[in-house]
């Protein structure tokens, strides 16, 4: 399948070139962001000789360009960082130290990668179900007094800040009625059981947020193919109504919804630093937060850099799995 | 929404376009659930703008502090039932600091309603001009500027925010600042629904037949595709605003939005939410007021879409375009 | 008012001495011992002590580590020279032997400061403490890559200003002598009485020369104390210590170490954390926190319930937020001035916007209200409750602003330091009544300490805080009115940039001191003495309330850290 | 007992009476054709005998009984039953009626396991031996494949298929050809003819053409608004037509081997004995889609020119590149090699000398702007040069063009969506004409609308034509209309034109085999010529 061969190349490239117009952005942003970088990295009581020894050794007085210029030779070669008593090789894929920790920013994205990937990635599968779920049922009682309740009430959960909902579900669940524990990440790898329950409330809370635009997105397009002639003939061949919703209306109804669901899931995994930050969940957000604030430059582009890769990967993806659903897509 | 968005008329034509507007409403009003999200929205913009007014009557106003309503023992919670409601504080007193609520509330709809709005516009704006001109141009333009918009849609709005909100000097106005850094990063998604949009519309009839008769590409653009673009940009226009308010509101979270002493609803739920137990009704008031403004801009946002639609005239029965032609008298004889 | 944590320890834009951020809740208040709630209060051993925090515990390298006399969790992995005696209020500000035999022998007029070593101390791996890996602990401390302790060692010990550490001058540093290995011996540039305070810093901490790894040895740095590290994640996110064998209750009369592992997570939401510990379920009944106080929200909440309000604890720190002028900004050159809105301060509304009158008490001294600071009551401007509005307009009339002024407050917009801008709401709507309308100016966290911080770009008129090193006079007056502290290309901490000669004479004089509370006695009156210049508008002190598990006992809450103390409290 | 008897049928979509009191019977194996235009109720009725109006809120009256079945008075339960067991349904457009995203098989799988108990395999056997049977070669691997990599004609041939499955007596194929191009619907006929002939199956057929009618059906309905005009034997009611409506259809049916009747060729064209000019000449054209390997040749060297005043007709079937080049002959499509001349003239892009009328009258006026507003288009562009162009002359002119194609100025006001399928035509027309063109490519102007509206449209298209001058060029693929109103006319397969000449050379002594094959195709009024033609095919294919 040459067309898909090329496809995946063409995508590929597009990627890099994207992600590398994004690592531009990012520095020249952060390059001007105020703050003296040495003053904060070497501490408030800082003499101006120990601050300007901190600047020299992480490189701060270097024009921009030559920054830029050593951050991609990291990538593509690897860097040598001193720790003062040996010197440590940074391999190729090199993302730099951070300023603050001396940890190397990949090593760093590597940990708290699976953290957020899983919030999202379960969130992702509670706002499919609910939204999906509300949105067939509003199509199929539309009118009625259901399909009013399941609107407002999805369109509250769009309208709450998620630090607002997950703040008060978890006092009612967590403090109050005693439901669950309080969440606190467990590795995937260590205990899966533990490791779903303390998720379960991030989860919802991210997910009441996305669900309402996949019910408003499902029951559209639910109802634009029901409208179309091929449910007609179904129905004149005595097909039950419910194979019909199931079957047809529904599958009718996935193309948009992945498309929406790629957009929504890349912005999640950076987005989701309010959930990250409300629950203590030691993720990309919750870092990349704290990175800023303290003008952590490698880990802010790398951070940076692994969520728009993931935003571009989700909507490659969607562009596959929209093709597979339906064939008369073709990729481009 | 501007109005060279919703008219379709054209301009040269004021005898038919006026009528084209005047449709518009009609066919609007025949919608009860949307004339009722219109009035609503409209007492939200008329609360914002004459938020001095309605506080003056109140004798109150958002920035007094009022220690002697607060109880500074437990951590300043509001004395007196349902968190100090009274005769001259009709929604009570903001724990801590005292002030009244009423006031924070209507001052805090100004920034909320007016950032989102602004930021929707131009967000809107910004996708139209990409969008139609990547429709249109083809070839690499098309491809340069869908790989732009893949760049912003990659960017973390969060993020950017907080670096570019850290970088701009003080004497810049910071509600207007917010609305500039919402608006120019996450216009991503219109962009992407008008392109496609407009490639469906390019390959219409009519709009050859515009071609054939004459008109150049920038005038078809403006007078066959903009109208057809109305309804989805609009429909999507009702989901940006909310969107763009949590947005607000969520930067106010990470401490870089709107700063006090300016009120926002963005700024009330931020402080809000760790006092939902000793005084909900600090946490209730600006959710409640969110949750108004998003249910009235979407049932309104529909409504609009359906209105823009001259076909619906016959689906409502109301004004021009709800009867059938007869078949006239030279039909039958020729 | 919470924030997500977001500031560092290093990070803390003030000159904040204290490491971990502000806010603990012990349990009890001061005077009634903090019994659990039923089964005898005894302490035991065993069990495992879990910690939820806000802020990691980052670069858990003794070098890096800005502490207070130490620090909470690092005292339990790093024993110093000396450390705070562990007890209860005024008593735990005292300085107490830890590795050394006694707190110090001073000669040459307090400039030379010998210690010899404890017998038979040991590190985890059972290696023999000597004194050569405590003068090189210290040196480790100058090198750039290790940057972030406390300024003095560098300002004290003789031609210690331009020494780069180990890695890049390998000879050492020669004010530091090791005669024997029990022995060590420093010479100052200048007669310094507090040494013993400062020998309580980790950077006094033995680091044996063979096993530094530079940057690296914070992930596993080898324990001199109760502890030793055994796990620590993400640079300080979840931190796991466990029983170092080798270190024995004879050698180490202050920490108590119950708990046989100590489980240090952080991270952690400071509401969640607070719900955590009220709920207390499962493991978090065994829970402290050391770095999140009782927001004014939950405040409102416990107070009203019987259990939780006996599981909160209080206490006090050296600390005190104020108001600083810049005299050499217009209109704040003029005493009138700033005397006018020190009437005109209502310290009821800074308090209630800083928690209400249960998490802050009103300053009128710049002296923190301790005795181990000399603090002697004054009031020299006095506002009442409210704010003296007519002596403030009366001062203005006599300063030529008889129709009011217009000025412009600085602060810091992050929630994270006791909730500035809400202060500095409180502010502006207190100097409103007395014709002073303020503009606020709102900085973000690290352009507000630049900008603060320098000679060249410092506002006029601005909020700050300033917290003691260790409880005494000098680490809390000298770095803000000593002439000679001020800083002109660099970080500058002399906000009102005093340069008068008794003052510095008079701080000299008390630094000859060892006798400290005589030194006491003579900080307080030179902080009345400044006072009277009015160069700044003491707000009020912090008082931290913080929740224990249920299952918690013996907890110590000294007036020199004002939260609990982790070595002390049990489990079981 | 009869197959279906409905005895005096009502059907009301809110106030408007679609079915007004109709009754007719169908005997089992025989087959009956409703023929009316659209809007004559046709459709309304074969839903009914399914009752698929349950449940829309329409109101049914009189009483109907298939197979057995009281369709009124059944259960939801019976009525699932009844639909696909005893009677199933084909339907107009092959295209839209089959899900995009399942596989055929699986659809006719689907169907059959509602009726018949099975296994998921012996339902899918099933659906392989229908599609084999239908004529769909290699079914087996073909049924796993999607609608859309099925031709037209196979795709109504999956269809048969479904209804097949489960041997029904009755099969009810509503337009079943409509959208089909002639030799495929010369194939369906057929097939459903053979199928009829093995299974003994009733057939009710609802058509508007009534060639199609006269070809498959033994007996006739003729319907109009609701109500039943005729009815009897298939040569009875089109031979000797006893209403005056059904004769008046009859004869607006468009006739292949029909002379080009002398009224339309007026005397004047023949009194001017110099040739008239060349106003539009291709030579050479060729037009590529896509890139490289996947290249697909539309149009591929075609020349031809175009004369004052006359018609040239382009005939072909779908994909047989007629309409690419009509889009280049007006200039909406750059020619990939080759050139298009005006008045003797190149010039590429868009030229208002020229203008086109298109085929789907929905989509070729902007449904948000009034049609006024639509014909005055090129008006307004022209006047763009001239400053202070006059509105009120504007809308004279509007209203005159309005008349002039039939309509009222009245209607300047209207949307589109207002008009019927015709009236949009002529308000296209009067577009066209508002820019005064010399040229006037017509892209399947009449082959949405019914027959009576097709020849009114037809005839105005010839009056413009005298009395303006223009040049017409004619795209269709209904040998019969382009022969109605063509001069010349060219045949166009595979991008190619295979034969060109005079209407009566081309239609008469058709010299492509081509040619001739398309002419065999369209189906004959009369139902003996069209059996001679059906065997006569018959050979055709299987020799």
């Amino acid at each position: 399948m040459t067309g898909f061969g090329g496809f995946l190349l063409r995508r590929t490239i597009g990627t890099l070139a994207t992600l590398l117009a994004i690592s531009v952005i990012v520095y020249v942003v952060f390059y001007v962001t105020p703050g003296n970088v040495a003053q904060i990295t070497c501490g408030p009581r800082c003499s101006p000789e120990q601050v300007h020894q901190v600047a020299l050794q992480l490189h701060l007085d270097d024009p921009l360009y030559v920054r830029y210029w050593h951050f991609l030779q990291g990538l593509v070669v690897g860097q040598d960082y001193s720790t003062g008593t040996s010197v440590e090789h940074c391999s190729a894929p090199c993302l730099g130290l951070s300023y603050q920790t001396d940890q190397q920013v990949l090593g760093i994205i590597l940990t708290r990668l699976p953290v957020s990937l899983s919030l999202v990635f379960g969130a992702m599968v509670l706002w499919l179900v609910l939204g999906v779920g509300t949105g067939v049922l509003s199509a199929w009682r539309r009118g009625r007094l259901t399909e009013r309740v399941l609107t407002a009430l999805t369109l509250a959960g769009w309208a709450t800040p998620v630090f607002v909902i997950g703040l008060v579900l978890m006092i009612v669940v967590c403090g109050e009625l005693q439901l669950l524990p309080f969440p606190q990440y467990v590795k995937l790898t260590d205990d899966p059981e533990q490791w779903a329950w303390n998720l379960l409330l991030p989860w919802l809370s991210l997910a009441l947020i996305e669900a309402a635009s996949f019910a408003r997105l499902t029951r559209a397009s639910m109802l634009e193919t029901l409208a179309e002639d091929h449910i007609r003939t179904f129905r004149a061949y005595g097909v039950g109504e419910g194979a019909i919703v199931g079957r047809h209306a529904l599958r009718g109804a996935l193309a948009p919804v992945i498309a929406l669901n790629a957009n929504n899931f890349g912005s999640a995994v950076g987005g989701a630093v309010l959930t990250e930050t409300l629950f203590g969940l030691p993720g990309l957000g919750q870092e990349l937060v704290h990175a800023v604030s303290v003008v952590d430059l490698p880990v802010v582009v790398g951070m940076v850099l692994v969520i728009g890769f993931f935003v571009v990967l989700a909507n490659a993806v969607a562009d596959v799995l929209y093709a597979v659903a339906d064939r008369r897509v073709v990729l481009t | 929404m501007s109005e060279a968005l919703v008219a379709t008329q054209a301009p040269e034509a004021p005898a038919s376009g006026a009528s084209g507007a005047r449709q518009f409403w009609r066919r609007l009003r025949a919608q009860r659930a949307a004339t009722v999200a219109a009035g609503i929205v409209a007492l939200l913009v008329l609360v914002a703008l004459a938020a001095p007014l309605l506080t003056a009557l109140e004798g109150q106003d958002p920035t007094t502090y009022h220690p002697s309503l607060i109880d500074s023992a437990r951590g300043g919670v509001p004395i007196g039932s349902l968190g100090g409601l009274s005769g001259d504080h009709w929604l009570g007193v903001e724990p801590q600091t005292g002030r009244d609520l009423f006031a924070r509330l209507v001052y805090g709809a100004r920034v909320s309603l007016g950032v989102a709005f602004a930021a929707t516009v131009i967000q809107v704006l910004l996708g139209l001009a990409v969008g139609v001109a990547a429709a249109l141009g083809g070839g690499w333009i098309d491809q340069l500027l869908s790989r732009i918009t893949d760049i912003f849609v990659a960017l973390p709005l969060m993020i950017m925010a907080l670096a570019l909100l850290a970088i701009v000097p003080q004497s810049f106005p910071r509600p207007v600042l917010v609305t500039l850094v919402i608006g120019f990063i996450a216009w991503g998604n219109i962009a992407k629904i008008v392109r496609a949009q407009t490639l469906t519309l390019k390959g219409l009839d009519y709009v050859a037949a515009a071609r054939l008769s004459g008109w150049g590409a920038w005038h078809i653009a403006r007078r066959e595709l903009l109208p057809g673009l109305a309804a989805p940009v609009i429909t999507y226009a009702s989901i940006l605003i909310p969107v763009n308010i949590s947005a607000e509101a969520a930067l106010s979270f990470l401490g870089v939005g709107v700063k006090p002493p300016t009120p926002s609803w963005g700024q009330m739920l931020t402080a809000a939410d760790v006092w939902y137990q000793a005084a909900p009704q600090y946490l209730l008031l600006p959710a409640g007021a969110l949750f108004v403004t998003v249910l009235a801009m979407t049932v309104l946002g529909d409504g609009v879409r359906t209105a823009l639609d001259p076909r619906a005239a016959s689906r409502l029965g109301v004004g021009a375009g709800r009867g059938r032609v007869a078949r006239t008298a030279k039909e039958e004889s020729a | 008012m919470r924030h997500p944590s977001v500031n560092s320890a290093r990070a803390a834009y003030v000159s904040l001495a204290l490491v971990v951020a502000a806010g603990a809740a012990a349990c009890g208040p001061k005077d009634n011992d903090a019994s659990a709630s039923g089964g005898d209060s005894t302490p035991h051993k065993g069990g495992t002590l879990t910690v939820l925090n806000s802020d990691p515990q980052s670069d858990f390298d003794p070098a890096r580590l800005y502490t207070s006399g130490g620090g909470n969790v690092p005292s339990l992995v790093f024993r110093t020279l000396t450390t705070r005696n562990r007890a209860d209020g005024a008593a735990g500000t005292k300085v107490v032997p830890d590795l050394a035999t006694d707190t110090g022998r001073p000669s040459k007029d307090a400039t030379v400061w010998t210690y010899t070593l404890k017998q038979g101390l040991k590190y985890e791996d059972g290696t023999p403490i000597t004194s050569a890996d405590i003068k090189y602990g210290i040196e480790r401390s100058f090198a750039p890559e290790l940057s972030g302790g406390a300024p003095y060692l560098r300002d004290w010990l003789v031609g210690a200003a331009d020494y780069q550490g180990p890695y890049k001058d390998t000879k050492g540093l020669p004010a530091i002598e090791t005669p024997d290995s029990r022995t060590i011996v420093f010479h100052l540039n200048k007669p310094e009485g507090e040494f013993p305070f400062l020998a309580t810093q980790t950077q006094f901490t033995p680091v044996p020369k063979a096993k530094d790894t530079g940057t690296k040895y914070e992930e596993h740095p080898i324990s001199s104390g109760p502890y030793k590290v055994v796990k620590n994640e993400n640079d300080g996110e979840h931190l796991v210590l466990e029983r170092n064998t080798y270190w024995s209750a004879a050698v180490d009369d202050q920490r108590k170490a119950y708990p046989d592992r100590v489980d240090v997570q952080s991270g952690l939401d400071s509401s969640v954390i607070n719900q955590r510990l009220s709920a207390s379920q499962g493991t978090d009944a065994a829970a402290v926190t050391t770095d999140t106080n009782l927001g004014p929200a939950e405040l409102a909440k416990v107070t009203g319930d019987k259990e939780l309000a006996a599981r909160v604890g209080t206490g006090h720190f050296g600390y005190t937020n104020y108001i600083a002028f810049n005299p050499k900004v217009k209109p704040f050159d003029d005493p009138k001035v700033r005397q006018a809105i020190s009437y005109a301060v209502d310290r009821s509304s800074v308090i209630n916007a800083a928690g209400g009158s249960a998490l802050a008490e009103p300053a009128t001294t710049f002296l923190p209200d301790q005795k181990s600071f000399g603090y002697t009551p004054y009031d020299l401007f006095p506002a009442g409750d409210t704010g003296n509005v007519a002596k403030a307009k009366e001062l203005l009339k006599e300063a030529g602003h008889p129709n009011g002024l217009t000025v412009t407050l600085t602060h810091d917009n992050a929630q994270n330091f006791k909730t500035s801008p809400e202060i500095a709401t409180a502010i502006q709507d207190a100097l409103k009544k007395a014709g002073i309308t303020v503009k606020l100016q709102g900085l973000e966290d690290n352009n507000y300490s630049d900008t603060v911080h320098s000679v060249k770009t410092e506002p006029g008129f601005f909020l700050a805080a300033w917290g003691a090193d260790w409880p005494s006079g000098g680490p809390f007056l000298a770095p803000i009115f000593d002439g000679r502290q001020i800083v002109k290309d660099g970080a500058n901490f002399n906000a009102s940039q005093l340069n008068d000669a008794s003052v510095n004479a008079e701080i000299d004089a008390i630094n000859k001191l060892t006798d400290l509370d005589a030194a006491a006695k003579r900080w307080g009156a030179l902080d009345r003495k400044i006072g009277a210049q009015a160069l700044t508008v003491p707000l009020f002190h912090p008082v931290y309330k913080r929740l224990v598990g249920k299952d918690i006992k013996n907890v110590v809450i000294s007036d020199w850290t004002g939260v609990l103390d982790i070595s002390q409290v049990a489990v079981k | 007992m009869s197959l279906v008897r409905v005895t005096d049928l009502t059907v009301e979509f809110g106030g408007l009476r679609a079915v007004d009191g109709l009754s007719f019977t169908l005997e089992r194996g025989a087959a009956l054709a409703l023929v009316g235009e659209s809007g004559s109720g046709k459709s309304t009725v074969a839903s009914a005998l399914l009752g698929l109006h349950h449940g829309t809120g329409a109101r049914v009256g009189g009483s109907i009984e298939v197979a057995g079945t009281d369709v009124q008075a059944a259960s939801d339960g019976e009525l699932r039953r009844l639909r696909g067991a005893k009677a199933a349904m084909v339907f107009q457009d092959p295209l839209s009626s089959l899900d995009p995203y399942y596989a055929i098989g699986d659809q006719i799988a689907e169907v059959y396991r509602v009726h018949a108990r099975g296994s998921r395999r012996a339902a899918r056997a099933r659906a392989v031996e229908v599609l084999d049977r239908v004529g769909i070669p290699d079914a087996r691997r073909r049924s796993r494949s999607r609608p859309h990599e099925f031709s037209g004609g196979m795709r109504q041939r999956a269809l048969i298929a479904m209804a097949l499955a489960c041997e029904p007596e009755l099969l009810i194929a509503d337009e079943p050809t409509t959208a089909l191009d002639v030799t495929v619907q010369a194939q369906i006929l057929d097939l459903l003819h053979t199928l009829r002939e093995e299974t003994g199956m009733g057939l009710l057929l609802v058509t508007h053409d009534v060639g199609v009618a006269a070809e498959s059906v033994d007996r006739v309905l003729v319907m109009r608004h609701g109500r039943v005009v005729e009815q009897g034997p298939v040569t009875a009611v089109l031979g000797a037509p006893a209403e005056p409506y059904t004769r008046e259809l009859l004869s607006a049916v468009p006739r292949v081997d029909a002379v080009r009747t002398p009224a339309q060729a007026s005397e004047e064209v023949e009194a001017s004995e110099e040739v008239e000019e060349v106003v539009l000449e291709a030579s050479r054209l060729r037009r590529e889609f896509g890139r490289g390997k996947r290249a697909l040749v539309a149009v591929d060297d075609v020349s031809l020119t175009v004369r004052r005043g006359e018609t040239l007709g382009v005939v072909g079937e779908s994909g047989s590149g007629k309409t690419t080049l009509g889009r280049m002959l007006v200039g909406l499509l750059e020619p990939t090699a080759g050139e298009v001349r005006h008045d003797g003239h190149a010039r590429a892009g868009v030229n208002p000398a020229v203008q086109m009328v298109f085929q789907d009258p929905v989509s070729s006026l902007n449904p948000r702007r009034s049609i006024g507003e639509s014909i005055a288009d090129p008006l307004r562009a022209r006047a763009m040069g001239l400053r202070g162009s006059d509105e009120g002359r504007i809308r004279a002119r509007v209203t005159e063009l309005l008349e002039r194609v039939g309509l009222e100025g009245a209607h300047y006001e209207r949307y589109p969506h207002e008009f019927s399928g015709g009236q949009r035509q002529r308000v296209g027309i009067a577009r066209a004409l508002a820019a005064d063109p010399r040229v006037i490519v017509c892209d399947e102007p009449v082959s949405a609308l019914d027959v009576t509206t097709q020849a009114q449209v037809v005839a105005l298209l010839g009056e413009l034509q005298r009395e303006l001058g223009l040049a017409l060029v004619f795209v269709a693929h209904d040998l019969a209309v382009v022969r109605q109103v063509s001069d010349r006319v060219a045949v166009m397969r595979r991008g190619r034109i295979v034969e060109t000449g005079t209407a009566d050379e081309v239609y008469d002594s058709p010299q492509n085999p081509y040619t001739r094959q398309l002419l065999a195709a369209v189906p004959a009024l009369d139902p003996e010529a069209a059996a001679r033609r059906r065997a006569a095919r018959r050979e055709l294919a299987s020799a």
